[in-house]
């Protein structure tokens, strides 16, 4: 383990890990892992596909209860039993699956769970004008242009709707932030927008979780990089540790990569 | 780009008639509309004000519970339980205001809290063992259905619970459940007064409020919005009370109006509020549908159900008649939104 | 088009009726497809066709309903109202507005009792309670002593009253199960378990013609010596008399409940007459069973007994 | 990495008897054994041979339309038309050898094409019109009420069709239809023998055939199915066939063995179909569910049903020991399926 | 338009597209879209989120039909009324949401639509083995390793999923191969395995139709770039016209992205 990339880090890291595992009936998703989530640093969790990259987060945001092990917030242990409790908690997530509602407006799926409100007693309602605002100007700002905001999520593109979940679990991440796979149905454009937005969270002293393929995203955000394979722990490594290339070499399971492009390059014809 | 674009060339002008006609509640507002003007055109007392006022009566007290229906239909979950429930609580005005002696009003707040206890217990049930409702509810349903008629025979000896209009604090009940008002001249029921209130009620809760919001959404997809922080199981518990206090409200309201009630009153009403709803444009797999809508749909309702009396058409026929009349109210509703699709946004 | 709340005496041309037509309604509270209710409504419609008289027959078994019905009848300012009244407050409002229209109301079946307070020119039947102390009575004579009364709608008040009839009749309790009309099959296995269960039933009372052939196959599939009675009749009941299976059936000849009303209704409206002093007609019960069965046969085949 | 591993380390290890408790039937089972057990326990005549063909009889015809009705769930879809579809087709069989003097065995074949004709024309209306089966098939449910009572008493003056006995070819049809067959001496009726063939068909089409593939797709995600190829209208047609065949058999049944028939027979019947597939596992949203569980939840159903009988509880309170059995069967089921789900794959 | 990169075309394309337009509503989600696909030539789509991507290639596998202008298939005119037809016509797509079932088990899913089946008559069944073994064989060539094919897809990863639609389409894939986003939940290995799959089927002459938002993913096997932006063609290009860096510079909708690196790797702390 690394001992680097914490100068920041003063005291109990926001978030601590010690050996979680977590399993399915007989499934073994999870096993024996430990990382720390420190303010002002960004985590990248690594792995092949099913690595348990994904279920990891879920422990963190309170969606599973892990199986074995302990989660330590601000050195305390907690135990989430419900969603609810880590975003009381100022942790926001982008999950894999968005966790958006299809039949819903734009808007309306941006505030759910934490709508805005207006007026008093009986008569507070749902400030749908703030809403709807709010959500406009958070979309814009990512570079997406929706028609209306009223619009069912159901009818986004896939990009389109990926931006919502992460406008909105920017707007609402106080102090930590997990993003599983954020930019994987991004343009170019928009993907470099949610690169800024991670730096910015960091250098506003948020601990970041996130989690992609790309080691061209990967690299140039990530303070720590978490390596998981196969449901376990291959290292915990800090920036200064690796290259791009060592990166993109351990993201692809230490398998040889180089040759690929030459050998797709090949032309077919003639 | 990047600016919220009000004039964007990828949308085309639409015309406002098309966009309103899309709504779900215009959708049905269509079907309503064709079966009055299929009733009013043959019958000249079905468009009489007296017919109106006959025809609403039966829309109303269907309404208020469809109303509650489809909330909970948006929310994702079914109430078997809902029919059999307003005889529960109409029986129990009548047995602990004519057995045991009380004032009416505590016997409606008595039967208010037992409504809401088993409200709550369906809502309970459903969240805890994540059974699918429809079958929690069935149970439900079919042990109301015995203590309904155990409970009658073991306090009356009858089938029945009579001479609610003896108790005392009567005539205040009979006032604010029972009375009717008049219009032009012609008395309607106050029934229809509590169902309009019922639906402004509920269309403001679930368009205006963050229970609303929680409602469409734990309809939609409960993980997801319980992963975004939604209180998935107390919006679910609320849904389950908030029909019990419909079918409690429907309960006083038949109590008080017939002063004398059936053991068996309320039994297989719990499909036509579900046919409502669904006529109404709510989902039945949840997270879509208005509370206007499903008004709407009990009106269809109550409209065909005496429609096709006024045409004195043959009895033996009455269910005939009544199926293929929902048939043209959902196919016409169908047929003007595809008209209208071009409107969807 | 409006009710004309004036009308006090009956006048050949309501709203509802054409051409000077009398147009009378009908109000059960039968379910649709009932055996019972089935008859009186054939009844009310050959009285109809007899005597060139507009009869509208409707029906719902839950009181509110049938009280919305009696408004459209009233709404449409028909010259008669014929009502059935199991559950005579819930109709209590409906029938003070006919009578606010003008509009006179013969009471058949059941609510004997409340007739004349509803201001009702005749009742003609009795009540369930009569036709079921006869049942029980007869059962008595016989030396029954553990009967079985099979109901076959839960909570029907006109099929509890039978029963309580029969207990009356009988002087002990007679012994409820509850088997659902549209599923026989379903009933027949019911009553067959209920007679193995407690063998020493030795009556079954049944109090619908659909179920007393069903009680009949039960009892022998579960080796069961019980005698089977029942309700009402139809062909296959008469058949089953003939052969011993069922030994005899309670006939309220609820033909007369459809018929005689309407006759009452018309002579009513055109001669003020009114039928029974006050008192009700009856038109029951009478017991069919081997001896006379024969007469009728061929008039309950017909569904009109 | 990259090959098939047998021996995962991520999957850790897990009896053999905790896998088998995980899937859908065994956990309905699960349900039948308490049920059995409960009432065997306490009445000896339940437990007697007569006591078992007694209620096997009632679970037969019942588990025979579940089966159907389990099909047509997994396939995403209601029909709520199926319980008085059964009267119809007794209905037709009845009038057709009795009013118009047929062979038994034509009237039956005429039945049967009505029956076909009748499913054909929901499951056509429900992929033609893309409106929600429940609303479609309740159109089709009322319909065919009104035609049931409107045409008997049009055929026969009466609420019945009788004489059936003396149709032409009746003998060779109760032997196929209404029978007995004797086991350890006790006659049991040859719609046990039904109902397992159905049961046993079912299986295999679901498990065994493209067909079942299909009906699995369409119910849990229509749009993605028919993206990959499934014919999705077709398989939906096929399976509302399947389900007016089903009540086909049963009218037969129904006709046959009683001899005269009801205008009302089958009506109500519905929702007691889909419990029974619900307690079998059937997800109410489509897409998962099992022959084997419904014909075992019909048997829940049945057993319960008769249990209640045999220890002849109060008869006013049947339904409330009718709904306290049925949740006690699905807790049970569910209690074990939670043990068991370390085993969920 | 560019005339380059068809030297292995020989006569008509494959699938002509004129002028194809597509509304939902008032929504103009695609207008004017012309190309060509031609066999053993890939075809990438490239454009931002919301662009109108998914609807095209919805458009060539028969989902939606077209509101506007003409869709030929080896020369003559098709309108697919279902993605049946599609299929018989030998196009298999992978979709964005990738269309599973996700209660249905792994082999299930991979055959549906195509079941194989085995015996006669009223005795022919769905030969489960067969599917079995082909569904294993054909993830594991993938690099995907799942537990057990009776496994439900909904339990699967991400990137397990996509697999399994990927390495379906491969397998039905007889004269055009559509893939929308394949490579967005993909480890670097699994990517690579299908960047070689594309390659693979271009050389055995079918049609390539590749969406992705990485350039690094496109450039290497793409033969024809069509570009599009809020719903309209801007411009079909041949390998030879454009470079690496200007295709990413394209496929960001024309924005300066080279600071971006540096600005991000910028020390917050301190
Ligand atoms: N509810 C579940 N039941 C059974 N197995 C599960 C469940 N959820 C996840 N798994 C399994 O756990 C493993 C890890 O899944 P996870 O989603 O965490 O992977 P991941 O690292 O996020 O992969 P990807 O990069 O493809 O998204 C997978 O093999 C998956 O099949
Ligand atoms: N059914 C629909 N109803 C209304 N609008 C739709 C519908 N489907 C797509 N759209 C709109 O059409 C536009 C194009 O969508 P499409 O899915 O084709 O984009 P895309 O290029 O695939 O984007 P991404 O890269 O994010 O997947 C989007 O703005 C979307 O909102
Ligand atoms: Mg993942
Ligand atoms: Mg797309």
């Amino acid at each position: 383990m690394s001992t680097a990339a914490n100068t920041a880090a003063t005291g109990a890291p926001l978030l601590e890990l010690r050996d979680i595992g977590k399993d399915f009936g007989s499934v073994i998703a999870l096993d024996g892992i430990s990382t720390t989530v420190r303010a002002g640093q960004v985590t990248c969790v690594l792995g092949d596909n099913g690595a348990g990259k994904s279920t990891l987060i879920k422990v963190l945001s309170g969606v599973h209860r892990p199986t074995r092990g302990e989660l330590l917030l601000d050195g305390a242990p907690v135990r989430f039993s419900a969603p609810r409790e880590a975003l009381d908690a100022g942790i926001a997530t982008v999950y894999q699956d968005l966790a958006m509602i299809p039949l819903m407006a734009i808007w309306r799926n941006f505030f759910l769970g934490s709508e805005p409100t207006t007026g008093w007693g009986p008569f507070r309602r749902f400030d749908s004008a703030t809403a709807k605002d709010v959500t406009r100007r958070e979309l814009a700002a990512m570079g997406i242009d929706v028609r209306d905001v009223d619009q069912p999520v159901g009818t986004l593109s896939g990009g389109e709707r990926q931006s919502v979940a992460i406008a909105r679990a920017v707007h609402f991440g106080a102090r930590v932030l997990i993003l599983d796979e954020p930019t994987s149905a991004l343009g170019v454009k928009q993907a470099g927008v949610v690169l800024r937005y991670i730096a910015q969270a960091r250098d506003q002293g948020l601990g970041v979780v996130f989690i992609t393929h790309n080691p061209h995203h990967a690299h140039p955000v990530g303070d720590r990089f978490l390596l998981l394979n196969r449901g376990r722990s291959l290292g915990d490594f800090a920036k200064g540790e690796v290259s791009r290339e060592e990166l993109t070499t351990m993201m692809a399971g230490g398998d040889e990569l180089t040759q690929l492009a030459e050998e797709l390059g090949r032309e077919p014809r003639s | 780009m990047g600016r919220p674009a009000r004039a964007d060339e990828r949308v085309a002008a639409v015309g406002l008639w098309r966009r309103l006609l899309v709504k779900p509640e215009l959708g049905s507002l269509i079907g309503a509309v064709v079966i009055l003007a299929f009733f009013s055109a043959q019958s000249q007392v079905f468009r009489s004000l007296s017919g109106i006022a006959n025809w609403l009566d039966v829309a109303s007290t269907l309404g208020i519970m469809a109303v509650a229906v489809a909330l909970l239909m948006i929310g994702g979950h079914f109430d078997l339980s809902a029919g059999v429930l307003t005889g529960t609580t109409a029986l129990t005005v009548g047995i602990v205001a004519v057995r045991f002696g009380q004032n009416i009003w505590v016997a409606i707040a008595v039967a208010g809290v037992l409504a809401l206890a088993i409200g709550a217990l369906n809502g309970w049930l459903v969240t805890r063992t994540g059974l699918p409702s429809f079958i929690i509810t069935l149970a439900t349903f079919l042990m109301l259905q015995g203590l309904n008629l155990g409970l009658t025979k073991l306090f009356t000896g009858t089938v029945q619970v009579r001479g609610i209009a003896e108790a005392p604090g009567y005539h205040s009940a009979e006032l604010v459940l029972a009375s009717t008002f008049s219009v032009f001249g012609q008395q309607f029921r106050i029934a229809v007064v509590w169902w309009l209130l019922a639906t402004a009620v509920a269309t403001y809760v679930l368009l205006r409020t963050r229970f609303g919001n929680w409602v469409f959404a734990t309809g939609g997809d409960e993980v997801a919005s319980r992963n975004v922080g939604v209180p998935a199981a107390r919006t679910t518990i609320t849904l389950f009370m908030t029909t019990a206090a419909a079918a409690w409200l429907v309960g006083s309201i038949t109590a008080v109006r017939l002063t004398s009630v059936q053991a068996n009153t309320g039994t297989g009403q719990e499909l036509i509020y579900i046919v409502a709803a669904v006529i109404g444009g709510c989902l039945l797999t949840g997270g879509f549908g208005s509370a206007i809508g499903a008004a709407l749909g009990a009106l269809v309702f109550g409209m065909t159900q005496q429609g096709i009396v006024y045409l004195r058409w043959d009895a033996d026929w009455f269910y005939f008649f009544l199926g293929a009349m929902l048939l043209l109210a959902v196919l016409s509703n169908r047929a003007v939104r595809r008209y209208a699709e071009a409107a969807r946004r | 088009g409006e009710s004309e709340t004036t009308a006090a005496a009956p006048s050949g041309g309501g709203g509802g009726a054409a051409d000077g037509d009398l147009q009378f309604a009908v109000v059960t509270h039968g379910s649709a497809g009932d055996a019972f209710w089935d008859v009186v409504q054939k009844g009310a419609l050959k009285a109809g066709d007899d005597l060139g008289v507009g009869v509208d027959y409707q029906s719902d078994g839950d009181p509110q309903r049938q009280s919305q019905l009696i408004e459209a009848a009233v709404n449409e300012d028909v010259d008669g109202i014929v009502v059935s009244m199991a559950n005579p407050d819930a109709l209590e409002d409906s029938l003070a507005a006919a009578r606010t229209a003008g509009i006179p109301v013969v009471t058949i079946n059941s609510g004997a009792d409340r007739s004349v307070e509803f201001g009702a020119i005749g009742h003609v039947g009795q009540d369930e309670t009569i036709a079921g102390q006869g049942a029980g009575q007869r059962l008595a004579a016989e030396g029954r002593k553990n009967v079985l009364c099979v109901v076959h709608e839960a909570g029907n008040i006109g099929l509890e009253q039978r029963c309580d009839g029969a207990s009356q009749g009988l002087g002990t309790d007679v012994r409820l199960l509850q088997v659902d009309i549209n599923d026989l099959q379903g009933a027949q296995s019911t009553i067959t378990s209920q007679l193995q269960a407690d063998p020493s039933i030795d009556a079954v009372l049944t109090l619908n013609s659909a179920v007393a052939p069903i009680a009949a196959s039960a009892a022998s599939d579960a080796g069961s010596t019980a005698e089977i009675a029942t309700f009402d009749l139809n062909g296959d009941v008469i058949a089953a008399i003939q052969a011993g299976t069922v030994s005899f059936a309670v006939d309220q000849q609820q033909y007369e409940q459809g018929y005689l009303p309407i006759v009452m209704l018309k002579l009513y409206a055109e001669n003020l007459n009114t039928v029974g002093g006050g008192r009700a007609v009856l038109t029951g019960p009478g017991i069919v069973d081997a001896e006379n069965v024969d007469t009728i046969a061929d008039l309950a085949s017909a569904g009109t007994r």
